[in-house]
């Protein structure tokens, strides 16, 4: 994918965040924050590449670290969200 | 294993549309779960899908890391409290700004970069990554009270960051010449890693929430810029809609709180305003009531309106308060509960505490829609609240808080406010509130107070 | 441009546009209608390439009827757009 | 000339982003004339940036082509009545669709296509251009009166589209093989000319709103096929915004008539239910009044709502109703419009009349926020509305257009219904509300009655 078409998708993907975060109302604000959050660790994605790859020490290194610290975000962010609106389901 | 890069491409896309769907879900109470659920089933698509890539070849690390990351993440979800959110989310926030920077060094070792835009989509992951990791890393501790929550500085701090900034970015632009300069590399991901520590350290304790939003957005900027350097769509599409997330809450934050973004980043509180004094404000006109005669009035009355703040979240009170409101209502009280958008540490913070509490969501009255209620409210109780009841932000122009929406507490008939002193609340000022005709203090921790209250209203 | 990257834009753009148009107020919707109209004769790009190239006299024709044609969607378009918009605005 | 492709691309993905604008400008009526300005910038970017595109290398074609269909439009722009808008809209729709048709054959003219998607592409593109092209020029003949309104249909008709489909779809799956088979390629455009005209043909005249709004989704679905043949982000993203837009608005009115949009399609009306007799209904309980009488009842009212329907577009009655409205207001009457999602024949059409006619748009209230006025609203002027007033819709589970929301006029304290006689709305349904006590009838045509209680109320 040429760096323009990366650029586009950049730019539509903010205005739509920006369109649909807008709508989410006030009560579930926290849970959007760490729900957003997990979301971010989707550089998990790039972590296991880096970690599974055959590349130098260092890069092995830098890829363990990043799918540790990625998968707790992700873990632990959609766990601790799921607990959160639960309990709004609850009633 | 081998697959052809369309087919990645394509479950990617099939990744982002779930997120997508996901934040769709979380407009609604009722979806939200649901919704939570395939953003977490497109990290899922994501994750199997990368590992099928042809660069994978041992699994052994990765299995390694999963196992350890998902075990810390999945004990932090659970054991966490509900009143921790705030320093759950920065914790939270720090790794993946830490993951990104990681990512993105060890994109740029595994080296092969002919153009300038991966370079410099790698440099600003790092950067923004490693601000992003200290930064939250530091908010984490000034919440947690690891650290003094006062605002820290020393002279000539702005000077160096600006030096630590611009240092940064010009490492980037010798890297685009010469991407093997290693040594300017690890130096530059250093100064980041120093700015994010030096840009949060002078913020206030209280205002940690508003940085955390923010650093989500960067966050989300950095997984971004990560998706650039590995052209993957994926990382590009969700880090821009964390980032949107991010930058809209900030914005939120700060307009509930009639603050600029500017003013919480200098640690600035708000210009002008003689601050009020606070004897002159309270002498001799605090009356102090006690648990006993806050149940008699509650006893007649048949609207009450709960108003929590941030020390029913310190004090733990919400399930106390649930009692007591089940109390009121099982002798035909009219109960709901006033939710200002900044009341507490994060945004929708008391929601997510009344919600544990088994508080029905329709209960929770926003502000505007709670606020013309007032009037014919018999007794208001204000727990744990400080700010978001100040009537000076309504009627003092001289206020540092003049122009803050709040909550119109003092319009009810009585007013009981349940705090530990006097003492002021997050924006420092004193409360005229606390010595108005129609309000009662009753001093003591939130959790116990509310207790006798319901205590006595059942003995009563 | 490849595929995969047209598709996502595709799928990105649908999304972003629906939160978009169901944000329009029924008040706005018969401009909207002829709005959008008016934005669909963004055909008007192919129709100029095909029209300016020196392909065969065949592509030549059907780009001249197609710049006519997408002209007149875009100018009309966006002319009747303002005229019933502005009505709204006078007041 | 000559411009590097990125820059090309970049200046596509801003007029994406001010097409974006535009329809979020369109979202408010503040900022929707500067929304509309946006979108026609955005159109200009593109267009400019690509006059400079490589491939054009003589600008005669070009020249006359935008004279000619500027000035077309322009005139077609200025000259249209406010009344004849799905007119106008439905041709231009047909425009857009023919010219994503003739790009989409150009291009496959242009030759050269290796790839599989840019056939396929190019062979949607033209079948949904040919589509669009004819089935809107069906829907416009039909609403101009050309044709007759009345759905028209040969036995075996469904077969027979079918067939073309298939066929077409078929004739796709060849030229993947056969490139060069230029027979099938002619052959499949004008099976789906043909398709487009006998899609269009077996619906009722009045349900041609929905179907021009599902053809602009078409509309729009084939400039985003043929950016796909191009590789032109501009128009598949593009595309994609019109073609949500086209779904939503369609989605909108199915449901305001109650009705699945199958049933449109196929021009069914609904299901079951015994239709009411129409003598039974009216037969001795009409009321008929007369202007002067009606200027008597509004001489004495203190709330008046008026509820505008097809007939108002007929009648051009739009500037006299205003006229009405002033006369009363200036008498202290309190005036408001009722304006139901699918009066008229057009999302909005009611809107976009009275906006003409100067009408305030905050005195246009919706169906919602005005429904629960009606018992404190002395009289309701019915102009030329029937089905969306139909209390069956609410009343008669056996009725075809029972569920249907309507305006509950019926619960003024009188009811003044103007048209031109007992003759049935677009539903082809009989109206109870006609033969109500509280209502009275006054016959003629909309503007002149209209015209006509005003000189009475002027004169009184
Ligand atoms: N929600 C957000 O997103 C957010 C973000 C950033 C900043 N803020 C700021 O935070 C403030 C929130 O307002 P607020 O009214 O909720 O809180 P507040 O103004 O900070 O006041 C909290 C009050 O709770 C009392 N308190 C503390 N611990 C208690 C306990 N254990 N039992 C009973 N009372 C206790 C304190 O008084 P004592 O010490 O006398 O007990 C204090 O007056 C606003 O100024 C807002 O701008 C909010
Ligand atoms: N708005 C949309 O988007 C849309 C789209 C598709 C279908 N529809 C359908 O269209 C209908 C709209 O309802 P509606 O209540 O607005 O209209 P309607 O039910 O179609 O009734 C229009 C009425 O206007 C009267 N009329 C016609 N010309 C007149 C004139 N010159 N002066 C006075 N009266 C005149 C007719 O009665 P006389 O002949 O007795 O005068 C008729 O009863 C609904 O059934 C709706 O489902 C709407």
């Amino acid at each position: 994918m040429d760096f323009v078409a990366q650029l586009t998708l950049f730019v539509l993907a903010i205005f739509l965040g920006v369109e649909l975060i807008t709508k989410v109302p006030p009560t579930l604000h926290t849970p959007l924050m760490s729900g957003s959050n997990a979301i971010s660790g989707i550089t998990l994605v790039g972590a296991l590449i880096a970690a599974g790859s055959n590349d130098s020490v260092l890069v092995q290194v830098l890829g363990f670290i990043a799918v540790v610290l990625a998968t707790i975000n992700v873990v632990g962010g959609f766990m601790v969200t799921n607990r959160m609106l639960a309990m709004f389901k609850r009633k | 294993m081998n697959l052809s890069q369309n087919w990645i491409d394509i479950a990617y896309l099939i990744a982002a549309v779930l997120f997508v769907l996901g934040i769709k879900g979380l407009t609604k109470p009722k979806t939200a779960v649901r919704g939570n659920l395939l953003a977490a089933t497109g990290m899922g698509v994501a994750c199997v899908i990368t590992l099928l890539h042809h660069d994978i070849v041992s699994y052994g690390t990765i299995i390694a890391g999963v196992v350890i990351g998902g075990v810390i993440g999945a004990v932090m979800a659970k054991k966490v409290q509900m009143t921790s959110m705030p320093q759950m989310v920065a914790l939270l926030n720090g790794f993946g700004g830490g993951a990104s920077f990681a990512v993105a060094a060890a994109e740029f070792y595994r080296g092969g970069y002919p153009d300038t835009v991966g370079i410099i989509a790698a440099g600003l992951a790092v950067l923004i990554g490693a601000v992003t990791l200290t930064g939250s890393l530091v908010a984490f501790a000034k919440l947690q009270e690891l650290i003094d929550g006062k605002p820290l500085g020393f002279p000539g701090m702005k000077a160096v960051n600006a030096v630590l900034l611009l240092g940064s970015l010009l490492a980037i632009a010798v890297l685009v010449q010469n991407p093997g300069a290693h040594g300017i590399f690890w130096a530059m991901a250093v100064a980041a890693l120093v700015l994010g520590v030096l840009l949060v350290i002078p913020i206030g304790g209280a205002d940690m929430p508003v940085v955390i939003s923010l650093l989500n957005a960067y966050s989300g900027v950095a997984a971004s810029a990560a998706g650039f350097v590995m052209g993957n769509s994926a990382l590009i599409i969700t880090g821009s809609l964390v980032g949107a997330s991010g930058l809209i809450l900030t914005q939120i934050m700060c307009k509930a709180m009639n603050r600029s973004l500017t003013n919480v980043l200098f640690g600035v509180m708000a210009e002008g305003g003689s601050v009020m004094d606070q004897d002159e404000v309270y002498e001799g006109k605090i009356k102090s009531t006690s648990a006993e005669e806050v149940a008699m009035l509650l006893e007649t009355a048949q609207r009450v309106v709960i108003v929590p703040g941030f020390g029913l979240a310190m004090a733990q009170a919400q399930h106390a308060v649930r009692d007591l409101a089940d109390t009121l209502e099982a002798k035909g009280v009219e109960v709901e509960y006033a939710i200002h958008p900044v009341a507490g540490r994060m945004p929708g913070h008391m929601n997510v505490l009344l919600a544990e509490a088994e508080v029905s969501y329709d209960k929770l009255k926003d502000m505007d829609a709670i606020n013309p209620t007032f009037e014919q409210t018999d007794v208001a109780i204000v727990l744990g609240a400080n700010d978001v009841t100040n009537p000076m932000a309504r009627e003092d122009k001289g206020s540092p808080i003049y122009g803050m929406p709040i909550l119109n507490v003092d319009k009810a008939r009585t007013v009981v406010v349940v705090k530990r002193s006097l003492s002021p609340g997050f924006a420092g000022l004193p409360n005229p509130l606390f010595a108005m005709d129609n309000t009662l203090m009753l001093f003591g921790d939130g959790k116990g107070a509310v207790v006798d209250i319901n205590a006595a209203l059942k003995e009563g």
